[in-house]
């Protein structure tokens, strides 16, 4: 067998109050994808922080090639061949894509940069990724959460590494866009680099992965495994010690018969969509499918009085929403668990306590003064209800892993306990394990006369979950109907026709 | 200009040859004035300091300069729990320390007053003041003699701060001097007693006043600032009036070589008088030239305005800005 | 790179610090500093000056010196939290002050009593305030363009009101009231005191408190959970408004005078000691016991320096100097309890 | 899937605004309040003032009262962008003209040429600037902080090297160049351009302007790619130092004199002009044009005000309203061209 690339040997990394990793060791070979499991909080992006120099080491050993090397610094890591794409996007919101790339090894000479040969380089690392609408002097800030995942590959791609971090990189994006992912990766194995791959879709894994290694409370329980034929139940149970079905759980009784709680009447805005309308009722599960764009973030953004409807109106209950307005939104009994947790979610430098009462403010004061016990108590049994892994209500949210913030979020309308529910990607970044609970919370839910709307990326998880089924497609409803009358591809097909019914506009790639 | 000539700052110290200079019985001073930002008042203290290191028997305390009333307050009474035997006061604002005063005058310390007036008599045991009034009728007036009653001339006015009471009243006693002669002032800018706000003001007025008779411009120190601003804009044909008196603009006088040809003088020396008077007033003597037992309880400054004529009188104790 | 840069605690992310003045000995390790620099403070004022530092009569003189910047800091400590910043606290101090000194409010105050010469100064406080909040909040004006436009505004107001003229105040009852001792306590200080018992427990122990963390750790998250951001805002600085108007009665007790002159300066005091006191000025972050010592920190510095005698652009000099020192130490000292 | 999916423009959602000066008609849009802004006060100035306000003289006194703040706004322009703030800049101003201007300089300066006094002014100012980023960046201390300490220590010790004396430049060498006029546009008011035009290359041309949008706009992210943030933090406060110290020098030709209260006030004009010409003080995005357009708008406001012989106080208010009119001007526009 030839010497590993990469070797990272009984790496420990302890932060104040927990012990992140524990002693955890990681072999990569060239011209592999070496794919990490873990749930949530397991050490996975602590890990590859180590190894790209964004943390430093406590103990333990990387060699390189068999040389044993240490990375002070990210560049001492870009420089000996690792580019990372982190989990939580890295860009620069002002500068363009081009620049974004270009970071930190820009082209230039004497200082002075040479903008056009920039320009040309990214554009065509982004036709490479499959992206060549994306204009290399646009600016981050205006992409999506996809098209900034799309830069941030661009950008690992730009640096000619040797190893190629990837963590969680398709957690925003649709699965036509993964495929394109796939493709580069597939290249990449080609011509020698080694991937690191972390994700929490485990079809993923079966599609790309080589071999793969499981952490478990920051360590290996698990290396050089098959990354294609472990049995899932053994990488779940390897990664979470029990075992987990994660089917959808079916609805236990009749959908009972009443008026709608939640009624949307016809609400567009200008250049995201148009004529949208539907109902829902107490203890249904209304989702909506879509590919990423299509402007579902929208819809239920205008539903929830976060953005003013153009037109239309939302009543609940029979009672008329105020437009735009949240703060009526969430009296008459809605809650919104936003896209992207980070700036929409949480308040990062505060505990997690805080941010899931912090819907609940009024119900745990009297005469406007804060009843704190009460409070607290309440939000660790909310956060112990979806699992936020430290069990600890006062850690501050920012050293969370990813999927235990998400999990925040989630818990602060659960504590609020409100009529209508919307979940905008409830479970991006989620593991397999916690996925399954979130899964049956929200059946509880449902089943306690809630009615949902869920957003998500994952057809089967829009379809497996709902009770009906809006599929959107540039900014239009092209099919409502129950969810079991439609399968995936049938949902591809509609969302197909629509884009075929309207020309896409080219973006000028000049 | 620079302190080229040394020690200059003792030429402002004046001792009297009398029996009062005679060391006596030692007394504790405090000394509290406005933030130095400007020369005059930099020279103030500087003066103040100087005097009293003339004298043996003066322990002198300088409490860090400030345009915040709340502080000033509250540095006088720190020197009344010290129990000072005097304080000498160039309050920030007279009416805003006049309850802090009368606290350290009930507290049996002698308080001098200077400069800027308390606006009650038991505040103060002394007031050595400078005469802002007058000296605004003294430029007037010279404008009125210099143009000799002819009408229609163009007059400039650059005053120091604004939002001072002291700017007012030199403004004020400016504008009634000219109205005896049927002049008035036709542009009016106001600078902050820094040798920038100075250029930065008359740049703007020499712009807005295209020919100008008179230029009275109330605090030398700016007037650096405007004499550069008026080399900058080549302008020559009026007569420039300045005030307090530092030693560089009597040293422009005298050369006659610039469009300044006088000054008003506003003392320096305030302080420097008021640490004397304290000193007396503590040790309980009197003003040996005057023939009453007691020191007087108000002395006004005269506010002389200096010209070519006569520059060599007042230019050995003008301060150096 | 140096292996040395390894250690460096800045590289990693920011330690979990505690936020509020809760949070147990978190927030006592972030104080912890900042007690240490007014001890040893404290303790050169003793050596340098002996008894005449370590008096009744001293501490009420440092204290009533601290009342005026430390009603406005604590008000300060709320819109920083909140994530805005506030320039114009010393012109509405000054407003608040000619306007309640006017011959018309002293005439009222003559009949009606001094309340009204009260009344009219916190009114007029929380007004200039509330404009703020509006042109901020709903004008989306920055805090740092809106409030130096206060600035401006409100100053040359009050000198317009005030003819340039200090104004004295005639109504003898007002001054007998704010300028009485009860138990020997100057009576400013006994309104600092209550001004920031109540902003610690309005920060820490009301839904008021806990939205201004919320709005101002991350405004778009605390909308979407149904907080009224820009209403929340507009209380903030009205809120601050009304504590100027509270420093400008007491520093017309303070001075018997209303100017459009008071007050000058007052903004960069304030911002200064509530940064010092620990509030972060991104916001999100804040307490109202560090503000506390952040005033005291500065007016115990003036106060040695007055008792030893420095001179003025010594003591500038050794300012600075100090405030760095303590800055630097009580990172180091933060980041070691963590 | 199909190959027309793959080009799905809605990955990508509408552009709100520019980043830099770049970005084409963006960047003109984001300006254009600014330039009406301009233009209207420019009416005004014909309409009250006719030929006094339009004419070359005029003109030629704005600029030369915008250079000054002008240039130190530049500098001002790169730290805010880089996510920084400089209270200190006046005080630095001060010292780097009282150093330059002390006996021995221009004793020096009369022996070996007054490129001696250029010199050092250009050296403390760096120097200065230095101090500053190495605290902010190595010390952590928080900008504000950092420099509101600088500025107490640079204008206490300007004093005690000036002797709070204004000292006034004997070498008639200096007064010469910095004087003269080629071409009738003063020499400081090339300067002012120089500054302008390299301010602007070096910011929207080069690696350390895109840095410096970087550092400003997402640290983390920027150490991640591998910046030397703390370094680049340093040359920051170091390039405005610098440019305090250019503007000492055209103040110092422009009064003759070298003076402890030079620059007073200056950070606030200098972080207001910055502000207002659309640079966020959050960091991450900054415009060179835009500053220098609020410079303009400032100094012009000043010149109509004193053309039109308005009172101080008056124009502190007009000065205020005309602010916030402005911005709101600015941010209707703005939103109206996205
Ligand atoms: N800066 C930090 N300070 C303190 N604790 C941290 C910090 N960063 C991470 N942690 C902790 O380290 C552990 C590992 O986190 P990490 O982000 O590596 O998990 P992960 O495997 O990537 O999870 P996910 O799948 O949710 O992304 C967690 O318990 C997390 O709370
Ligand atoms: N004008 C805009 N500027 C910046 N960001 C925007 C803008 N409009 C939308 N976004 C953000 O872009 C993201 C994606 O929007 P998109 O239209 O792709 O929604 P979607 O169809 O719901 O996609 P997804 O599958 O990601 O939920 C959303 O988070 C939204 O907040
Ligand atoms: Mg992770
Ligand atoms: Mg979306």
């Amino acid at each position: 067998m030839p010497q590993p690339l990469l070797e990272m040997r009984g790496i420990v990394k302890e932060f104040p109050g927990v012990r992140a990793l524990d002693g955890v060791d990681l072999v990569v070979r060239a011209g592999e994808v070496h794919c990490l499991l873990g749930q949530n909080g397991a050490g996975k992006s602590t890990l590859i922080k180590i190894l790209s120099g964004a943390h430093p080491v406590d103990e333990g050993t990387i060699l390189w090639d068999g040389e044993p090397v240490t990375f002070a610094d990210p560049q001492a890591a870009l420089a000996t061949g690792i580019a990372t794409i982190y989990q939580e996007l890295d860009l620069i919101d002002g500068l363009s894509v081009a620049d974004n790339i270009y970071l930190g090894h820009e082209n230039a000479k004497a200082g002075v940069t040479r903008d056009r040969d920039m320009n040309r380089s990214a554009r065509e690392l982004l036709r490479r990724l499959g992206h060549p609408e994306i204009r290399p002097t646009r600016e981050v800030g205006s992409l999506s959460a996809a098209g900034k995942q799309i830069v941030s590959m661009a950008r690992a791609l730009s640096r000619n590494a040797q190893v190629i971090v990837m963590d969680e990189p398709s957690a925003v994006l649709d699965p036509d866009e993964v495929d394109g992912l796939f493709r580069v990766v597939e290249d990449l194995r080609t011509s020698g680099a080694a991937i690191i791959y972390i994700s929490h879709r485990l079809e993923e894994i079966r599609r790309i992965g080589d071999r793969l290694t499981v952490l478990k409370d920051g360590r290996t329980v698990a290396t050089d495994l098959p990354a294609r034929d472990t049995p899932t139940s053994e990488l779940i149970t390897l990664m979470t010690g029990r075992t987990v079905s994660s089917v959808f759980p079916r609805r236990t009784t009749e959908l009972p018969d009443g008026p709608p709680l939640l009624d949307v009447d016809g609400i567009s805005r200008d250049g995201e969509f148009s004529d949208v309308s539907f109902a829902v009722r107490a203890g249904e599960i209304l989702g909506i499918a879509g590919l990423v764009g299509a402007g579902r973030s929208e819809i239920i953004e205008t539903v929830y009085g976060a953005r003013r409807a153009g037109h239309g109106s939302v009543s609940v209950d029979g009672r008329t929403l105020r437009n735009g307005s949240v703060s009526s939104a969430v009296a008459a009994g809605l809650g919104l668990c936003p896209e992207e947790r980070k700036s929409q979610g949480l308040v990062l430098d505060d505990a997690v306590y805080r941010n899931i009462s912090l819907a609940s403010l009024d119900r745990f004061a009297q005469y406007g003064i804060s009843r704190e016990g009460a409070e607290r108590k309440a939000a660790h049994a909310a956060a112990r209800s979806v699992d936020v892994r430290p069990d600890d209500p006062n850690r501050i949210i920012r050293t969370l892993s990813g999927g235990n913030q998400q999990k925040v979020v989630l818990a602060r309308w659960l504590l609020r306990s409100c009529k209508v529910l919307l979940l905008d990607e409830p479970t991006r970044g989620v593991d397999v394990g916690a996925r399954a609970e979130i899964y049956s919370l929200i059946r509880d839910l449902a089943d306690s006369g809630v009615a949902l709307v869920i957003v998500s990326s994952d057809i089967e998880e829009v379809l497996g979950l709902s009770d009906r089924v809006l599929v959107v497609a540039d900014g239009h409803v092209v099919h409502d109907g129950p969810s079991d009358a439609i399968d995936p591809s049938g949902v591809l097909d509609r969302i197909l026709a629509e884009h075929e019914s309207t020309p896409i506009q080219e973006e000028d790639i000049a | 200009g620079n302190s080229s000539d040394g020690g200059d700052s003792d030429s402002n110290v004046s001792k009297s040859n009398t029996d009062n200079d005679k060391a006596g019985k030692k007394v504790v001073i405090g000394f509290s004035a406005p933030a130095a930002d400007h020369g005059w008042m930099g020279a103030i203290t500087k003066a103040a300091v100087a005097q009293a290191k003339q004298y043996d028997d003066i322990t002198l305390k300088v409490a860090e300069g400030t345009n915040d009333v709340n502080l000033q307050i509250s540095q006088v009474e720190t020197f009344i729990n010290d129990k000072v035997d005097a304080i000498v006061l160039l309050p920030f604002d007279g009416a805003a320390m006049t309850s802090v005063a009368r606290k350290a005058m009930d507290a049996g310390i002698v308080v001098i007053n200077v400069d800027r007036e308390f606006d009650s008599p038991f505040a103060a045991r002394t007031t050595v003041l400078g005469d802002n009034y007058g000296m605004g009728v003294s430029a007037g007036t010279f404008v009125c003699d210099d143009a000799k009653g002819a009408k229609g001339k163009v007059v400039a006015e650059i005053a120091g701060i604004d939002s001072l009471p002291l700017t007012q009243d030199r403004s004020q006693g400016f504008a009634d001097a000219l109205k005896k002669c049927g002049l008035k002032v036709n542009n009016r800018v106001a600078a902050e007693f820094t040798v920038e706000s100075g250029e930065k003001a008359a740049s703007n007025l020499l712009q807005a006043a295209p020919k100008i008779d008179y230029l009275w411009n109330h605090d030398d120190d700016q007037g650096v600032g405007v004499l550069a601003a008026i080399k900058n804009a080549n302008r020559d044909e009026f007569t420039m009036i300045g005030g307090a008196g530092s030693a560089n603009v009597m040293r422009d006088i005298k050369a006659d070589n610039t469009v300044l040809k006088a000054t008003v003088i506003y003392p320096s020396t305030q302080a420097a008088d008021g640490i004397k008077l304290a000193r007396l007033l503590v040790q309980g003597k009197s003003m040996s030239d005057l023939s009453e037992i007691e020191v007087p309880r108000q002395l006004k400054l005269s506010a002389p305005v200096v010209t070519k004529d006569n520059v060599d009188t007042y230019i050995k104790s003008a301060f150096e800005s | 790179m140096s292996a040395s840069l390894q250690n460096d605690p800045s590289l990693t992310v920011p330690a979990p610090t505690g936020r509020g003045d809760r949070g147990g000995n978190l927030s006592i390790a972030r104080n912890l500093g900042l007690i240490i620099a007014l001890v040893i403070l404290c303790v050169v004022g003793i050596i340098t000056a002996g008894d005449r530092f370590a008096s009744t009569d001293n501490l009420l003189t440092i204290l009533r010196l601290a009342a005026v910047v430390g009603v406005v800091s604590i008000g300060m400590t709320f819109v920083i939290t909140g994530g805005g910043i506030d320039l114009s606290v010393g012109a509405i101090l000054a407003l608040a002050s000619v306007w309640a000194t006017t011959t018309g409010t002293q005439d009222m105050a003559d009949s009606i009593g001094w309340i009204a010469m009260v009344f009219s100064a916190l009114l007029v406080g929380t007004c200039a305030g509330l404009i703020n909040g509006i042109l901020i909040a709903y004008g989306k004006v920055v805090p740092f363009i809106a409030t130096l436009a206060m600035l401006a505004s409100a100053r040359g107001l009050a000198e317009v009101i005030a003819d340039r003229k200090t104004q004295i105040i005639r109504n003898q009852g007002f001054t007998d009231f704010f300028g009485s001792e009860p138990l020997g306590i100057p009576f400013i200080v006994i309104i600092f005191a209550a001004v920031t018992v109540a902003g610690w427990f309005l920060l820490n122990r009301t839904t008021f408190g806990r939205r201004t963390f919320a709005v101002g750790g991350n405004p778009e998250a605390a909308r979407l959970a149904g907080i009224k951001v820009q209403r929340h805002t507009v209380y903030l600085y009205a809120l601050l408004g009304l504590t100027c108007g509270i420093a400008a009665v007491m520093l017309m007790s303070r001075t018997t005078t209303g100017s459009s002159t008071h007050g000058t300066g007052l903004e960069l005091q304030a911002i200064a000691a509530v940064v010092i006191g620990g509030t972060l000025l991104s916001g999100g972050r804040g307490t109202v016991i560090g503000t506390l010592l952040g005033v005291l920190i500065f007016t115990t510095l003036t106060n040695v320096f007055t008792l030893n005698n420095l001179s003025t652009s010594t003591q500038a000099v050794a300012n600075g100097v100090i405030i760095v020192i303590a800055v630097l130490l009580q990172q180091r000292i933060a980041d070691r309890k963590t």
